[in-house]
Formats: structure tokens, C-alpha cells, sequence
């Protein structure tokens, strides 16, 4: 029944031969990818309060999903943002190849492609701004800046984690710190595409369907 | 520590990025993008279809980037990434679903029907 | 983009004025005198002690799991202090404001708290109670056990975990200091909408909740990372899931919930300040907000919060029960699926905080069903103790007592829990004094299950038992206290009084109030006991050194084969996990003084003080938001940011410790355990651990 | 009451006189406390005593609850006593087994029991949420039909909820009443919008007469609550939830808020009056001729923030037509009456409202 009279203390090994260290950069990657998995929690949360106020109540007069949505425009910012994520994860395919000039190079076209991304998501939306329609017009706008722009600050920390990474790259080498830290980066930027690819389908997309 | 001694990049989570994949997951991604986008403007169909239409390129997306991009399967390195994961799947949907479902009773039961109908403010 | 509110601002010190100090308020005044004191004579003793740079080297800037978990449970005992002192003085308001004839002091119109003053108490009895008390408590408990019941060195991320303390040491602070500069907040620890918006709180005590509850969420949902990461990755070799101690995998569960649920309040937080701070409509009754979804969001979080406090509490008494009654607990695996269960429910059952908000019945009923199925897992936990118990050999040490006690707590806690999930008594019970005794009885749980935690691990970071006698009156008078206080305030909740009443209309409540009142009496009675029992133990500590590695005699987990107290480096080698219950098993076939063959090196990571700088860092954000000085906000967070990349140039390389040295220390404390007395080379966990009375005049030992 | 007589003191200081006299200044506490739990039974447990018929059916609800759940909880105290009085160190007599550690049939039971229970009370919840929702224009009626009856009418054949069908009308025996509410910083308006009168801070209806609610707030969350008539109900500004209750008995009830709102909460209670029809009636008459009309700006003038220490009641005639929803409109396009600093979370400044002595 219980597991004691299983065990012969006889022969038992009571000790470990060695410390058995674990895996730092496994140990690192999953402690980074539990975090991403909370933020993720966050977004669901800014998704649960957009989809809420997204009713003709919550526009209080004020413009409705329909009128605010390009998706046009969002399918540009998406090929410009899921091209920064590629470039990324190229980057790391030079890493395989212990290629440094490689990878600084994925950095700086992530980097590009990342900024050109930013630019236009605030290009949108200044113009959306000026046309009246500012957070703080409605429920349902201040739902709609406040989730878009949530996912935007993760894109300008990305480009900082990346350019410190350059930095670290070209300083440092390849070393276990620095590898790690370019994994985590690496489902950093992937998981960006992740919350990207749900406010494309699921504000825009959705909002020029007039569901709600 | 021990892995230090070691060669960080033949580490096997640095060993698994993969070029065709990751192109292959970025071209899936934005063909699955544009086509839900054509089929929104072209307004062919019923919005409740195009609804579905949209949820299914977006759980199609979450596959096939979770696979190639993060490389979410059940091999050893990787298998505490998918478990927690699809750990978190239920409670996004729950967090999601049970809040909309709520707010779906609560608006037919608390708003005014006068006012929710009515084409805006206009005084 | 930022809102307009009354008041003058100024660029320097924002919203900030002499005024803004509540000089005029006595009661203030002379907790400030007390605390000033107190602090006076703290920071002289460690003067006087020469011990400032011990406390740097060995307390502040270190990451070993015990210290930091030694740390959070002291913070969490001083604002448990704290946030009862709130409840006495609520009490007291209660009993003394009964009736229209009642006479009111200090500027009161009945009692002696005005409506504001007593707002601001029960939120922070709230607040302090729920995060800044019983959450660090366990969290320290978990950070001290969680790694030796596996076998591991540390954490698995040891500078997180010092941030992770420091960031809620921080919200801490804002909580704190909220006494004597500004308000806190008035709007319960729910912070009801939309009674925190602008317009019905046009003061700093909202923004004082909202920037100490944030900065306290993001600590603790990093912490659960780490438990995660730390339970997943770092067990020592031969530890199965199957053999892994019950306490962690209620840790586990318990961190899943925190990691999960945390960022949602972190979100529905962060929409509030939003609105009060650029103006947005998210929960405003107009302009399209939706004042609903903050409960709802708030509540997401707010009931896994309340197993996130329960689970761990469950483990403890897990591992207490089959301690004291000599026995492997009972389904084992029944246990750790229930811990596992409890988690899981906990997200669908949130509604049942609104029951009355007027969601569709069919949602009502969703909900209800939910919130009932989590008595299934807690039912099988109870009925897994008793079969512990059963065939046993039951001993009623003081742990054994504490444990005891919350489980007849989680009784009455159940039947009440049950008839709150039925919307049509909800109805009847909602928002009154009947809830409040409800989740007092629940946490009370928690709170006497931490007691136990606190006594029966006591000896295991520090060498030393606590004292049985004193500790037993203590047990009594709390026991006393909880019977007597929400026995009448489950009576009074079938009377029908709402909660957060400052002044009581109706008369008739007064005998009950009255025996609420006597109730506060025997928990201060209580907490004098446990301050004596603190002192009192600590000041003849030889006299309760514990003999050996189990202080109990009948332990059965991996940690009571670490030395009593544990050295730095937890095991000198990693022990292999043969069994379930390893050290019962060693015990009991003689292998419990069988040392290993050789020591190792041993590789740990070097103190940091950077985690201590971003906590303060951290708490001048926060200030600087609530008071709404811009500059010191964004220098703040620009520091924040550079501090986080400076840490990422300055790689730690770690230190080695000598496998020889290993020896030496475990030789010396084989010796400390006959009675000779260490010096020199031995850090341990406990700071006062290895002083004794003879050695009192004796230089202390500083080496790092 | 001789023994506890305070005169009968001959200054004698004896140990043994002193614990006697100890023991009858406790049995002198006897009467007192037996006094203080039985006056509050007859009195003051309004849940106990329920006056209408929704609250009936809620109060037996709680009665089925303890009453299930007691037996359980029972069990398992009575398991966890037995076996620490049975299994303590000191009881030489018992068997010792640490072997005893699994047993699927103990399993299932532990596991079986707590399903069984919770099936068992999850079907009388769902039962009882569609008997007490304050949205079933039946389910006063229905509430009606069980008054009076034990537990077992309650949940009788008859009277099974589930089967309600909300959608059709009922055939009122009696027109039910209808009274607007709406709650400010921190008085009540009750509004009769088909009798055109309103009462601040009194609520009076006719007894045996189905009373239908309309509430909302013009601040903050408030619930409303009349613990012998009703059960809660949230009102939330912007929004319009609904209540219905049935008195059975005419008296006066004390209502109040059940949802903290700001300062003056504690003294946000209300007077709920029933009365016979006829003297309804005569009140409405009255109530009908009050000289004092409510416009909207009168209102505005009523919401702002008032402690109403002294229960002091306003009435008012020729209510503005569509008041009630004039007032959730005006609150949806971001009407606040902001309470002023002094009055909620300030330490410096304290009490800077209009107080109604």
C-alpha cells in the first residue's frame, strides 16, 4: 500500500554522485514564456473588456467599430509586423550557424521593419485623433486605443531588447547568458505575433462586419 | 555551473530554429491574413458566416505559428512550453467567454430599450 | 490627455502640499509619534549592535530563498499587525456608534472615526489583510520550503525572488506611508466602482491603493513564476511527481492560479487608473464605460485570490496533520488531484460575488453550480485528513493544535460557503456582515494555518523551537476570539446588517456588537501571547535547540533532512529521493545520520543590491503617481529601465563554494548539535541561530 | 433575583466567600445573556421572520441548505473528533496501522459523498434562482401560491420553477403596483409614475398587492434591500434593474443600501410602509395634493450629496412624466453629482456636505 515497504533501504543510493545542475537556459526560457503566458492573461483581459464595450451603447454617439476600422491598412501593418517577427527568427537560424554578422543583421531588419510598424499603427491612429475620436470620447474607444496600444508598447520594448541585445552580441559573443536572453527575445517577438494576429482578426476584421 | 562548460549554441533549443519553417509559418500567416480580409470587404456572405469565417483563420494562425514559429509539440525540450500552454487556453476562453456571455444578460436586462435602440445621443 | 481634478498642483510636488499632512487628526498624530519611536529604536538597537552591514551583506541584498522568505513572512507578520490594529479600531467605531442618541468624539458625529476615516480603515484592513499580509506570509513560507522539500539549492530564479520581495516590500511602503501623508483609499479593498472613479473620490487615497495593489500584483505574480519554475525544474534527482510532498503541489497549484489570475487584476487595475488618470470611460456610468466589467475583471482575479491564500494553507495542514498523528497522509494522490481540482474551479465561479447584479438567471445558475462543485475537492480533503487520522498515533503539539483548529474552521466555512453559492440566499446574505464572517472564517483558516506553518517550521530555519506553553495561550485566546467574534457576526449578518457600517442605525444590534467587541478583546489577548512567545523563545533560545535534523521526531518530508537550521546551501550534497515520504523512510530504516561519502563544490550565486534599488525605485514611481509629480514618475521608470539593463551587462559569475569548506561547516555543525558551540565559518539561515547565552559576549560571526 | 442582589455585600473578604461570590456574579450574567440572545430571536433576526413571499422562499431555501449541508458537516466533525479521541498518543488501547494510507473504497466514498451533496444542492439552487429572479414577472406570483407551505409545498410538484414559462403573461389577481426608484448620494426617490407622486427616504405600499420595481442610481452602486420583504438587488447607474416583492402582513419594515457608497451610506436607510389598501389609497389622495412638484432641476437639486441624519422624509407631487428614464439618460451621456473632496477620502478637510438634521 504505501510506497515504504517498496523501497529496500539496502541497496537504496541516498546521494546524488553530482549536484545535478539544472538546464539554465531551459530553466530561464520557461520562467520567460510563464511570464509571456500571464501577459497573455492581461490581453484576454483587454480583449474581454474590448468585446464588452464594443456595443452601439458603449460608442455613446461617438464612432462605432465600423467607422473607425482600415483593415486595409492593419493587413500593411501586419505583413510589416510578422516580417519583423521573420526576421527575427532568421537571425536566430544564423545563431544555429554561430553566424554573428548574420544575426546582427536579422537584428537591424527586425528592427527597421518593427519601427516601420510603429510608425504606421501611429500614423492610424493620430489620424484617428485628430478626426475627434480620442480615448477619452467613449468606452468603446478608450477599449480600442487601450488594447492596440498595449500590444504597440511591447513592440517599442522589443526594438530596446533588441538593440541591447545587438549590443551584448557584439560585445559578448555567444555566451549562455547572452543565448538565453536571445531565446527569450526570440518568444517574445513570436508572441507578439501571437496577440497581433487576434486584435487583426478579432477588432479589426470584426469590426468591419458590423457583428456587433 | 555545468551547462557553462558547455557549448551554449548546441543547446537544443537554439539547435531547433528552423529557416523554411519559420517562412513557411510567415507566408501561411499572411495568406490566412488576406483571405478573411477579401471575403470581409467583399461582403459575400452573412456577417455570422464571415464571423466564423474570421475565428477560424485566427485558431488556424494559432496553430500553425504556435507549431513552426514556437514550436509548441510534445518533444522533451519543448513539452512544459505546450503544457502550459494549452494550460492557458481554457482560461482565456473562460475569462473571455463567461465575461461576454454575462454582459450579453446583463445589457438585455438592465439597459432601456428605448435608449439602447435609439440612433445615438442627439440632443 | 490628463484629467482635470480639484486641488492645486505644482509642477515640483504635484498635487503634494503641507496641508495634504493630517496633523490634525489625533488619532494620526499619535500613531506617527509611535511610530517614529518605534522606528527610532530599531534603527538604534541595530546601531548600537554594530549590525548594519550584517544586515546589507546577509539580509538585504541577499538571494538566498530562506532569508528572502524569512523576510516576506516579517513583513507580512508586521502588517498583519497592522491591518488588525485597522480591525480593532473598526470594532471598536461599531460598537461605540450604535443609535441616534449615540455620542460621537474627535470630531465624529457618532463614535469616534467621521464616515472618511473609517472608510479608509476598512479598506486597508482589507488591502493589508488580503495582500500585504497573509499573501506574503505564504509566499515567504513557500520560498523557505518549497526548495528543501526538493532538494534543490535555491529558487530557480534567485535575484527574481529578491525582486519579487522588494517589489512588494515597495507596494508595502505606499500602503504604509498613505498614514501620515495624503488618504488612503475609501472605496473598500474591492475598490467599488464607481465610487473610485474621479468624481466620487476626487482625492489621492484611490490612487494609493491602485499604485500599492499593482506594484504588490506584479511581485507576486512573479513569484509564482519562480515557485513554478522551481517545482518543474529543479527537483532533485529520483523525486517523481508521485514522490514530490503534498505542500508543493499545492504550491504549484497555488502559483498556477497566482500566475494566471494576477495579471487580470493587473489589467482591471490599470483600467482604473486609466480613467482617473487620462480620462478614459472604461467604468464611468457614462460616455459608454461599463461599470459592471470592473467587478467582473476585479472578481476574475479576486476569487482565484482566494484559493491562491487557501491552498497553500490546505498543504500546510497536509503536512502537519501526518506529522503529529505519525501516519503518511491518507490518498495521497487523491490530495494532490483536489489540490489540482480546487485550482482549476476556481475560474469559473467568479459571478457569485455579484450574484445580485442582475445577469440572467441561467447565468446565476452557471455560476452557482460552479462555486458548489469546489466543495467537492475541499469535501475530499477534510474526509483525507480524518483518514489520517484514523489508526493513527495523534499528538497535540501547538502546530498539530493550529491545524486542528482550521480544519474545524474550514467546517463552518464550508457549510457558509455553500449557502452563499445559492443565489436565492445571496440575495439575502449579499454585501452583509454574514459574507464578511464567511471569508473571515475562511481566512482564518489560512490565518491559523500559517500560525501552525509558522511553529512547526520555526526550529527548521532557525534552529530553535517555539515556545509550546506560551504559544498554547495564544492558541486558546485566538481560537476564543474567532468563536466569539464571527459566532455574533454570522448572527448579525441573519439580521441583516450590511457591512462597512460606520454608524449603526438600529439598536437592536448593539448585544451582538457587544460580543464582537469582546471577541477583538481576546485577540488582542492572543496577539500579546504571540509577541511574548516570539520574545520569550528568542531571547532563551538554548533551552529550545532542537536535537538533530527533525525537531518533531515524526517529520516525514525532505526538508527535515537538511540541518536544523539550514545552512546556506540547504543539502551539503543532494540527497536521491528513493520514497515518497524520503526522510520518514530514512528515519525509520536508520538511515537518517548516514552522511554522504564526499562533498562537492557548490555553486551559488552572489547578493545583489539591485533588486533592493528597483524596489525603492519602484515605491518613488508610485509616489510619484499617486501625488502626480510627472518627473519623479518618469525618472522613476527611466531608472527602473536602466537598472533592469545595467543588471543585464553585469553578468553574475556566481561563487564556488570548496567542497572542503562543505566539510569543514558540517563538521562544525555536527558539533553545534552535541552542544559545542560554532563559530566562524557557519552561515546559516537563521541569523541568531547559533548564538547562545554563553557565547553572547563572543564576536559575532561574520563571515559571508 | 436575590442571589445576584448588589446590597448583600457584608465586606468578609474569605477566599471560599470570594469564588462563591464569583459564581453568582457569573450566574447574575445568566439572565443578562439569556436576555440579550432571545431578545434579539424575537426581534431582530429579520431573515428568521419573513413578511412576503419572495423572502419566505429564500429564507427556506437557506432552512433545505444548513439543514443538508449540517449533516454533512456533521459527519465529518464527527469523524475528525472521534478519531483524535480515539487515536491520541495517550490511548493505549487503540490499534496502530501506518500502513493504512489508501483504500479505494474510502476513496470513492470521500469522493462520492461531496458529489452527491453538491448535485443534490446544485439542483434546488437552479430551482430557487428562476423562483426568486426578480425579473419572472411570475415568480412573485408563484412565491404567492407557496406561501404559507412547509419546505415540501415549497418545492412541491406544483410549484417547480424550472418550468416557468416567463414569456406569457399572468393573470394578475391583483394590478400590481409600480414604483420607480432611484437611489442618490444618499437618499432614495420612490417614484409612483402612474399615481405622479414621490417620496424621499419612505417607501409605502399595499399589502397582499404585487409591487414591481424599477431602480436605478444617479452616483454610485447602491442595493437595494428590505430583509424582511425582499432580498437584493444591485442598482447601478446608467442601468435599470428590476425588483418585485409581495408583503403579506402590513407594519413597517426598515429598508436601506446594501452596497457601501460613499459617506453618508451608514445613514442611507429608508422607512418601507404597508398598508392596508384603503389606507393605500388615502395616502396616495394625500400624497397627491402635496403642494411641492419634482421636475428634473428639482432633482438635481435633490441628488446633490446629502447625509440625511434625522430620516427626515420629503414628498412631492406631479412628478415629471418619464423622470426615471430621463435620469438614466442623462446619467448615460456623463451626467456625475461629484461629492466634494471633503466629503470621501480627505483626512484634512472633514464633512463639507449638506447634512439634514
Amino acid at each position: 500500500m504505501s510506497k515504504m515497504n517498496d523501497m529496500d533501504p539496502a541497496g537504496a543510493v541516498l546521494w546524488a554522485p553530482h549536484d545535478a545542475e539544472p538546464d539554465m537556459i531551459a530553466t530561464r526560457t520557461l520562467g520567460f514564456w510563464l511570464y509571456l503566458l500571464s501577459d497573455a492573461m492581461i490581453v484576454a483581459s483587454l480583449f474581454a473588456s474590448y468585446l464588452v464595450l464594443n456595443h452601439r451603447m458603449n460608442a455613446a454617439a461617438g464612432p462605432t467599430a465600423g467607422a473607425v476600422m482600415h483593415p486595409l491598412t492593419a493587413l500593411w501593418e501586419t505583413i510589416l509586423l510578422l516580417s519583423a517577427i521573420l526576421a527575427y527568427g532568421l537571425s536566430l537560424v544564423a545563431l544555429k550557424r554561430k553566424d554573428r554578422r548574420g544575426v546582427l543583421a536579422g537584428f537591424g531588419v527586425a528592427c527597421m521593419l518593427g519601427l516601420g510598424f510603429l510608425v504606421m499603427e501611429g500614423h492610424e491612429f493620430a489620424d484617428l485623433a485628430l478626426r475627434g475620436a480620442v480615448p477619452e470620447r467613449s468606452g468603446y474607444l478608450s477599449a480600442l486605443y487601450t488594447l492596440v496600444l498595449y500590444h504597440a508598447v511591447h513592440i517599442v520594448f522589443a526594438l530596446l531588447w533588441t538593440a541591447v541585445m545587438a549590443v551584448q552580441v557584439a560585445r559578448q559573443g555567444f555566451t549562455p547568458n547572452v543565448v538565453y536572453r536571445l531565446l527569450n527575445l526570440k518568444l517574445f517577438w513570436f508572441f507578439q505575433g501571437f496577440i497581433w494576429i487576434y486584435v487583426f482578426c478579432f477588432v479589426d476584421l470584426t469590426g468591419a462586419l458590423h457583428v456587433h | 555551473m555545468s551547462t557553462e562548460c558547455q557549448d551554449p549554441l548546441q543547446h537544443p533549443q537554439v539547435q531547433m530554429a528552423h529557416g523554411g519553417q519559420y517562412i513557411a509559418a510567415y507566408v501561411f500567416s499572411l495568406i490566412l491574413s488576406a483571405l478573411p480580409l477579401f471575403l470581409v470587404q467583399e461582403h459575400g456572405y452573412s456577417d455570422t458566416h464571415l464571423l466564423f469565417v474570421v475565428i477560424a483563420a485566427a485558431a488556424a494562425m494559432t496553430i500553425i505559428q504556435g507549431y513552426f514559429w514556437l514550436r509548441l509539440d510534445v518533444s522533451r525540450t519543448q513539452a512544459w512550453f505546450t503544457a502550459s500552454f494549452i494550460l492557458f487556453i481554457p482560461l482565456v476562453v473562460l475569462t473571455i467567454g463567461l465575461t461576454a456571455w454575462m454582459f450579453a444578460t446583463l445589457y438585455t436586462r438592465t439597459m432601456i430599450p428605448t435608449l439602447m435602440h435609439a440612433p445615438g445621443f442627439t440632443h | 490627455m490628463l484629467v482635470h481634478y480639484p486641488g492645486p498642483w505644482t509642477p515640483l510636488l504635484g498635487r503634494l502640499a503641507l496641508r495634504q499632512i493630517p496633523y490634525q487628526n489625533p488619532i494620526l498624530v499619535w500613531t506617527f509619534v509611535l511610530v517614529v519611536l518605534a522606528g527610532a529604536l530599531v534603527v538604534g538597537a541595530i546601531t548600537y549592535t554594530r549590525s548594519w552591514t550584517y544586515l546589507w551583506r546577509e539580509w538585504l541584498t541577499s538571494v538566498d530563498h530562506k532569508k528572502i522568505g524569512v523576510m516576506y513572512c516579517l513583513l507580512g507578520l508586521v502588517m498583519f499587525f497592522r491591518g488588525f490594529i485597522d480591525g480593532v479600531m473598526m470594532r471598536t467605531q461599531q460598537v461605540m456608534a450604535v443609535g441616534p442618541h449615540s455620542p460621537g468624539y474627535l470630531g465624529a458625529l457618532h463614535g469616534y472615526l467621521p464616515p472618511y476615516h473609517f472608510g479608509q480603515i476598512y479598506s486597508a484592513h482589507g488591502t493589508i489583510m488580503i495582500l500585504f499580509a497573509i499573501t506574503p506570509i505564504l509566499v515567504g513560507l513557500m520560498n523557505i520550503i518549497v526548495p528543501l522539500q526538493i532538494g534543490a539549492r535555491d529558487m530557480a530564479y534567485p535575484y527574481l525572488n529578491a525582486l519579487s520581495f522588494w517589489l512588494t516590500a515597495a507596494a508595502t511602503g505606499l500602503v504604509m506611508i498613505s498614514l501620515f501623508v495624503g488618504d488612503f483609499s475609501h472605496a473598500g479593498w474591492v475598490g467599488l466602482i464607481p465610487l473610485t472613479e474621479l468624481a466620487y473620490s476626487p482625492g489621492v487615497g484611490v490612487d494609493y491603493w491602485i499604485w500599492a495593489v499593482q506594484i504588490g500584483s506584479v511581485g507576486t505574480t512573479l513569484a509564482s513564476i519562480n515557485i513554478i519554475a522551481t517545482i518543474i525544474k529543479m527537483r532533485a534527482p529520483g523525486m517523481s511527481w508521485t514522490k514530490m510532498p503534498i505542500f508543493c503541489w499545492t504550491a504549484l497549484s497555488t502559483s498556477v492560479v497566482g500566475l494566471s489570475s494576477f495579471p487580470v487584476f493587473t489589467a482591471a487595475v490599470a483600467l482604473l487608473s486609466l480613467d482617473r488618470y487620462a480620462g478614459t470611460h472604461f467604468f464611468t456610468a457614462g460616455l459608454g464605460g461599463n461599470l459592471m466589467l470592473y467587478t467582473d475583471l476585479f472578481w476574475i482575479w479576486g476569487h482565484p485570490e482566494v484559493y491562491y491564500v487557501v491552498l497553500p494553507a490546505f498543504g500546510i495542514l497536509s503536512e502537519i496533520i501526518p506529522t503529529f498523528s505519525e501516519k503518511p497522509l491518507f490518498g495521497y494522490m487523491t490530495m494532490a488531484a483536489a489540490s489540482i481540482a480546487i485550482g482549476g474551479v476556481s475560474w469559473s465561479v467568479w459571478l457569485h460575488h455579484f450574484f445580485t447584479m442582475g445577469a440572467g438567471p441561467g447565468v446565476n445558475a452557471f455560476f452557482s453550480i460552479a462555486s458548489m462543485l469546489v466543495g467537492i475537492p475541499t469535501g475530499v480533503k477534510v474526509f483525507n485528513w480524518a483518514f489520517t487520522l484514523y489508526r493513527g498515533r495523534v499528538r497535540f503539539d501547538l502546530p498539530m493544535l493550529w491545524a486542528l483548529a482550521a480544519l474545524v474552521l474550514l467546517l463552518t466555512g464550508g457549510l457558509t460557503g455553500m449557502m452563499l453559492a445559492m443565489p436565492a440566499i445571496n440575495y439575502t446574505v449579499h454585501n452583509s456582515v454574514f459574507v464578511v464572517a464567511h471569508f473571515h472564517n475562511m481566512l482564518n483558516v489560512v490565518g491559523f494555518a500559517c500560525l501552525g506553518a509558522i511553529n512547526f517550521w520555526f526550529p527548521k530555519v532557525f534552529g530553535f523551537k517555539l515556545d509550546e506553553r506560551i504559544g498554547k495561550r495564544a492558541f486558546w485566546y485566538f481560537s476564543a476570539g474567532t468563536a466569539v467574534l464571527f459566532g455574533c457576526m454570522y448572527a448579525l449578518g441573519f439580521m441583516g446588517m450590511p457591512r462597512r457600517l460606520d454608524y449603526i442605525p438600529f439598536p437592536s444590534w448593539r448585544p451582538l456588537l457587544i460580543g464582537e467587541e469582546i471577541g477583538i478583546v481576546l485577540f488582542l489577548i492572543s496577539s500579546y501571547y504571540l509577541v511574548k512567545q516570539l520574545y520569550v523563545s528568542i531571547r532563551n533560545r538554548a533551552q529550545y535547540r532542537v536535537s538533530g535534523s527533525d525537531a518533531w521526531g515524526t517529520a516525514r518530508s525532505l526538508e527535515w533532512l537538511a540541518h536544523c537550521p539550514v545552512p546556506f546551501y540547504n543539502f551539503a550534497v543532494q540527497p536521491h529521493i528513493n520514497v515518497r515520504d524520503e526522510w520518514a523512510w530514512r528515519r525509520q530504516n536508520g538511515l537518517g545520520q548516514t552522511a554522504p561519502e564526499h562533498y562537492e563544490d557548490i555553486h551559488l550565486p552572489n547578493n545583489t543590491p539591485i533588486p533592493l534599488f528597483i524596489g525603492v525605485l519602484t515605491f518613488a514611481l508610485g509616489f510619484g503617481l499617486v501625488w502626480r509629480m510627472y518627473w519623479l514618475a518618469l525618472a522613476s521608470l527611466i531608472a527602473i529601465i536602466a537598472a533592469i539593463i545595467a543588471r543585464a551587462f553585469d553578468d553574475d559569475p556566481g561563487q564556488t563554494i570548496p567542497g572542503e569548506r562543505i566539510r569543514r561547516i558540517e563538521a562544525g555543525l555536527a558539533g553545534v548539535l552535541e552542544g559545542r558551540v560554532a563559530t566562524g565559518d557557519v552561515v546559516v539561515g537563521g541569523a541568531v541561530a547559533f548564538e547562545t547565552r554563553a557565547t553572547k559576549a563572543a564576536p559575532r560571526a561574520r563571515d559571508a | 433575583m436575590s442571589d445576584c442582589d448588589p446590597y448583600n455585600n457584608d465586606g468578609t473578604l474569605a477566599g471560599g466567600y470570594m469564588a462563591e461570590r464569583r459564581w453568582e456574579r457569573a450566574r447574575g450574567l445568566v439572565p443578562v445573556l439569556a436576555a440579550m440572545l432571545s431578545g434579539c430571536a424575537q426581534k431582530g433576526f429579520w431573515l428568521f421572520h419573513p413578511k412576503g413571499a419572495v423572502a419566505r422562499t429564500e429564507w427556506h431555501t437557506t432552512i433545505l441548505d444548513v439543514a443538508v449541508m449540517g449533516g454533512v458537516i456533521l459527519v465529518a466533525g464527527g469523524l475528525v473528533v472521534a478519531f483524535l479521541w480515539r487515536y491520541r498518543a495517550g490511548n493505549r488501547a487503540r490499534t496502530y496501522d501506518p500502513h493504512f494510507t489508501s483504500s479505494l473504497v474510502i476513496e470513492v466514498l470521500v469522493w462520492g459523498i461531496p458529489l452527491v451533496v453538491v448535485g443534490y444542492l446544485s439542483y434546488f439552487s437552479v430551482k430557487s434562482v428562476f423562483a426568486t429572479n426578480p425579473y419572472n414577472p411570475l415568480a412573485v406570483r408563484q412565491a404567492v401560491d407557496r406561501a404559507g407551505g412547509g419546505l415540501r409545498e415549497a418545492y412541491g410538484e406544483r410549484a417547480d420553477p424550472t418550468v416557468v414559462d416567463a414569456m406569457g403573461a399572468p393573470p394578475p389577481a391583483t394590478r400590481p403596483l409600480q414604483v420607480e426608484v432611484v437611489t442618490t448620494d444618499w437618499q432614495w426617490v420612490f417614484i409612483y409614475p402612474h399615481q405622479r407622486v414621490a417620496t424621499v427616504n419612505e417607501l409605502v405600499m399595499p399589502v397582499h398587492t404585487p409591487v414591481e420595481f424599477d431602480l436605478t442610481s444617479a452616483t454610485v452602486v447602491n442595493d437595494f434591500f428590505i430583509p424582511e420583504l425582499v432580498g437584493e438587488i444591485d442598482i447601478m447607474p446608467g442601468m435599470r434593474t428590476k425588483q418585485a416583492l409581495i408583503a403579506s402582513r402590513t407594519g413597517t419594515y426598515h429598508g436601506y443600501s446594501d452596497d457601501y457608497s460613499g459617506g453618508g451610506f451608514s445613514w442611507m436607510g429608508f422607512r418601507a410602509r404597508v398598508e392596508s389598501p384603503q389606507r393605500f389609497r388615502s395616502w396616495i389622495k394625500k400624497m397627491q395634493a402635496q403642494p411641492v412638484h419634482l421636475s428634473y432641476s428639482r432633482f438635481r437639486q435633490l441628488a446633490r450629496p446629502t447625509i440625511n441624519l434625522s430620516e427626515r422624509i420629503s414628498r412631492f407631487s406631479q412628478v415629471q412624466a418619464g423622470l426615471f428614464d430621463h435620469v438614466v439618460e442623462r446619467v448615460m451621456e456623463g451626467r456625475v453629482y461629484p461629492t466634494p473632496l471633503a466629503m470621501t477620502e480627505n483626512m484634512t478637510k472633514p464633512m463639507k456636505v449638506r447634512l439634514i438634521k
